[in-house]
């Protein structure tokens, strides 16, 4: 296992304290709830704001934490979501007059410890309530699932409720806001190699050296097909062709389109994917108001991409544009 | 079941689960996303961990603080189904066979899931059909034991046929098929292990 | 080749203009000479400060270019320096009443290109100086070769004289501080498997599975040794044992900590280095001031991270702690 | 040299490059970074792009134009070697011997190396070495490229015994010997290329 790693049990706690050694000032750890919080959190003004998932996504959420941003992150083991215990105790350490906003990623373990973590939060008086987040239009038959899944869009919302709660936004109104965002949010993935999580080490699935898997996961979840490896555009061609119809992203759209890398993709080749992305939607009339190429979610150290398109409006852009700091800071 | 006994039990579904970490886990990682055998095995650890410390006022509370256990300390989907399962099968009351009932409708609350849907449900329910029939037909706790380890076995292996319909093995759709669930197979293992070591466990309890 | 790209000859190309098209309003692409500037340069009032090298780099240098860094990024093709005729077509461009500063890695290519190109722009009448940067501390018998090579921490450099320049230094100034940087700069890196360039379609070299390259280069250059893989801390250890006897760091020093991925390594191992160097630091008594995990200066896909400490003084923490902006934004 | 001769030369260096892109790429990925063989074709590229309209007013002439496209168009460490070298070669008038001289010289300066540190030298010198002493003894200008070839790739292999002193297979040290330089060997397959083609070229030149 090509990996920086001592012991595998102690990978997500060992990169939690790193982070709160590279934050000093602005993020607190507590160990027992895999917690990171920001320093000025609880604030009594300000609703708080909480995501928990698996580990292994970072910067999703860990380093998602800060001013604008999340007031905390607990996350569970890589892959797995935390256990209820975490949510619960992160609520009422985060609990404020105005509330809890716990953000949930559409999977079944997220979905039930944090139902079970809010109802016993709530138990104990605190005010929460739950935001599922399901961008991920890889998901087609959602009869037989939990439904759509939630992956790199994610980001949007915590940026858009992030800035709003430091407005002073209530939580009606997060859940509102955040709701608008996910709604006009869609994402999907492709795989070209995949990923090896620390305790397995071996990669989580067998890809063909010609083969990619095409509306992947964020656990290495199979997608919609495995397909023969094809160019940058021809990639970029088939998910703007699922992602765009999905919605449907119109001409006269103006949007946010978000290139993710999934950990072991260079930069580089994520701005060649953005660039025909942001041609294919102008041939389509759809303006690309911002933009966002970098690593927000991933899948450990899986090469493989994700494209996301939120539909603007003066409003979600507003939040966008505002300033945030976490540790995923470069400078 | 005796507090004994029911100690036992949980100790050994707990010891075989750690010691079969990388199997789940490999399981797991056929259709889904391989943390299976790492929260199960994580879970259990920490239930023995605190393992003398557990209140025994007697079986079924010993369940439910079992259950607690596992529901705060295990991650992933697996925490909130199996901690759920030894809450119920504690609050319950009843012999082995009720207790069974009760943790199999507490999955299915929480899962949203039945039988049919390629999960451990698969294996545990023809189980605990079969230890019930056996125990009606008199059969000694023993022998009723190593029939339900058999009946979870066969049905383990032939959710291989079937499609997952729950759990992250669902977004796969078809290409589930050709692979036995990650969950069932655990309960058919740990059944085949609780049944073999019966009987060196007889004397004590 | 598990990597997004069309043709592996556009490669170049291709990522400049993405990078041009995700930041409209703020940079410029001329395709003619790779280069990336700022729209708003040159100013009159301000050292245009350049950097060039192979690309394969990034987010260096192309993606530092942005208020506070770089005012222009002229690369070469992957791991090539650039032509001569880049360094003196950007040289011209960016020409400004107080000069240009060109950084330079110390690399054969680069210099002569720069030396090169800096002859024929002061020809022109262009005020030209030369920076260069030598952090790597993996090159042990300078007298064979053109001595160290300038790896990641060409960001403190670029990143003090880009916030000197932004406050009106002048172009000795500049000299007189990115030489001091560089002087109490130090890194050395380790691959954990061997990066792929685009046009060569496979690993650039071959390691075996338990095995690492310890000092390797960014261009994959093998290091000091190839090594068996150990642990996270372990390697960390052994990068610090290299980096912090060379200045050498002591006690009582206050550092920037970097922890830098080569292109193919999660955040989250980073942080599991970050938290092990600053625990190591601090039993040596010397202390992490700023703190840097992310990727810098990438070798395109390997895996692999580098350790990089510089010594803080007033002036250099000053002007590390100023504001810049640069297509590597994350928000 | 004639004009026809020289541009017949250059462009069997220039298509040759091109052809062995990979060949030579795969020969600096040894201890080297791997760009070579695409640094060179590219740049070669771009002179045969331009082809046709390149300064023929005399050979000296043509040899520095294509020394400043090189130059201006290659990047990494051939572009500055390989385009000082004919730039060099251009302005130095004489014959053949005396050109190669100039670029030799132009080589050193540029990267100040020499003969045994393992570089493209290594392979040119003793080319020029021997076409010297070849045309000295009488030789046609055929017979003399043939020696000259068989010198190259001589001392082109035999580069493999060397320790690399300039450039990035420097940085390996010790562990570059044992492998062949990338530079050396290119001049090796240029020359045999030039004095295999030579004689069909013959009648035009
Ligand atoms: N909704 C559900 N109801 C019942 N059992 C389920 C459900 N979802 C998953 N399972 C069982 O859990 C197993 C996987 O557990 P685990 O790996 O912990 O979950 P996750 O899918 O979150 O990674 C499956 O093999 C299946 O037996
Ligand atoms: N300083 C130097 N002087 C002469 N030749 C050199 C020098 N450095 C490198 N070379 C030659 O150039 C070849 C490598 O060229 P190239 O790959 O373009 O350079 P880089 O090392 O910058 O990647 C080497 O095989 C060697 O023959
Ligand atoms: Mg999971
Ligand atoms: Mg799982
Ligand atoms: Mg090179
Ligand atoms: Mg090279």
């Amino acid at each position: 296992m090509k990996k920086f790693v001592n012991d595998p049990k102690s990978f997500v706690p060992e990169m939690l304290e790193g982070v709160a050694l590279a934050n000093p000032d602005t993020l607190t750890y507590v160990p027992a709830y895999n917690l990171i919080m920001r320093t000025d959190a609880p604030r009594a003004d300000k609703v708080s704001i909480v995501q928990g998932s698996g580990s292994g996504h970072e910067p999703a959420h860990v380093m998602a934490v800060g001013k604008g941003m999340l007031d905390a992150a607990c996350p569970g083991d890589v892959f797995a979501a935390p256990p209820m215990d975490y949510v619960y105790e992160t609520a009422k350490l985060l609990a404020s007059d105005k509330g809890v906003l716990l953000l949930v990623n559409n999977y079944t373990g997220d979905r039930m410890a944090f139902d079970m973590g809010k109802e016993m939060a709530e138990a104990d008086g605190v005010r929460c309530e739950i935001l599922t987040i399901n961008d991920d239009v890889a998901v087609q038959d959602s009869t037989w699932t939990v439904g759509r899944r939630g992956v790199a869009g994610n980001f949007f919302v915590i940026k858009a409720v992030g800035a709003a709660s430091e407005q002073g936004a209530d939580l009606d109104e997060l859940l509102r806001i955040g709701n608008k965002v996910n709604d006009v949010t869609r994402t999907m993935g492709v795989a070209l190699t995949a990923c090896t999580p620390p305790a397995k080490g071996s990669p989580l699935f067998e890809l063909g050296a010609d083969e990619m898997e095409f509306g992947v996961g964020i656990h290495g979840e199979p997608g919609r097909e495995r397909r023969a490896l094809a160019s940058a555009d021809q990639i970029v061609d088939d998910l703007l062709g699922a992602v765009v119809p999905d919605l449907p992203y119109a001409s006269g759209d103006r949007v946010a389109l978000m290139v993710n890398g999934l950990g072991g993709t260079p930069i580089s080749e994520l701005y060649i994917l953005f660039r025909h992305a942001h041609r294919r939607l102008a041939e389509q009339g759809i303006t690309v108001g911002r933009s966002y190429v970098n690593e927000y979610c991933t899948s450990l150290d899986m090469a493989g991409a994700s494209i996301t398109l939120v539909r603007l409006d003066d409003e979600i852009e507003g939040l966008l544009e505002a300033p945030a700091e976490a540790a995923v800071r470069v400078f | 079941m005796s507090l004994t006994r029911t100690e036992w039990v949980v100790r050994t579904i707990a010891e075989t689960a750690i010691e079969n970490e990388k199997y789940f886990g490999d399981l797991d990682s056929v259709v889904g996303d391989g943390d299976f055998g790492y929260s199960l095995a994580r879970g259990f650890e920490k239930l023995l961990d605190g393992w003398d410390d557990l209140d025994r006022s007697d079986t079924g509370t010993f369940l439910k603080r079992t259950g607690m256990v596992i529901a705060s300390r295990i991650g992933g989907t697996s925490g909130p189904l199996w901690g759920t399962a030894f809450m119920r099968a504690g609050a319950s009351g009843g012999d082995a066979v009720a207790r069974l009932r009760a943790a199999i409708e507490g999955i299915k609350a929480r899962g949203q899931s039945d039988v049919g849907d390629k999960t451990l449900l698969d294996a545990l329910v023809p189980l605990t059909d079969r230890l019930e029939s056996e125990l009606g037909d008199g059969a000694s706790a023993e022998q009723a034991m190593r029939a339900a380890a058999v009946a979870a076995r066969e049905a383990a292996d032939a959710t291989s046929d079937m499609v997952a319909k729950r759990g992250r093995a669902s977004y796969t759709g078809e290409r589930s098929r050709g692979s036995v669930d990650a969950g069932a197979t655990a309960v058919a293992v740990l059944a085949e292990r609780i049944s073999e070591t019966w009987q060196k466990q007889g004397a004590a309890s």
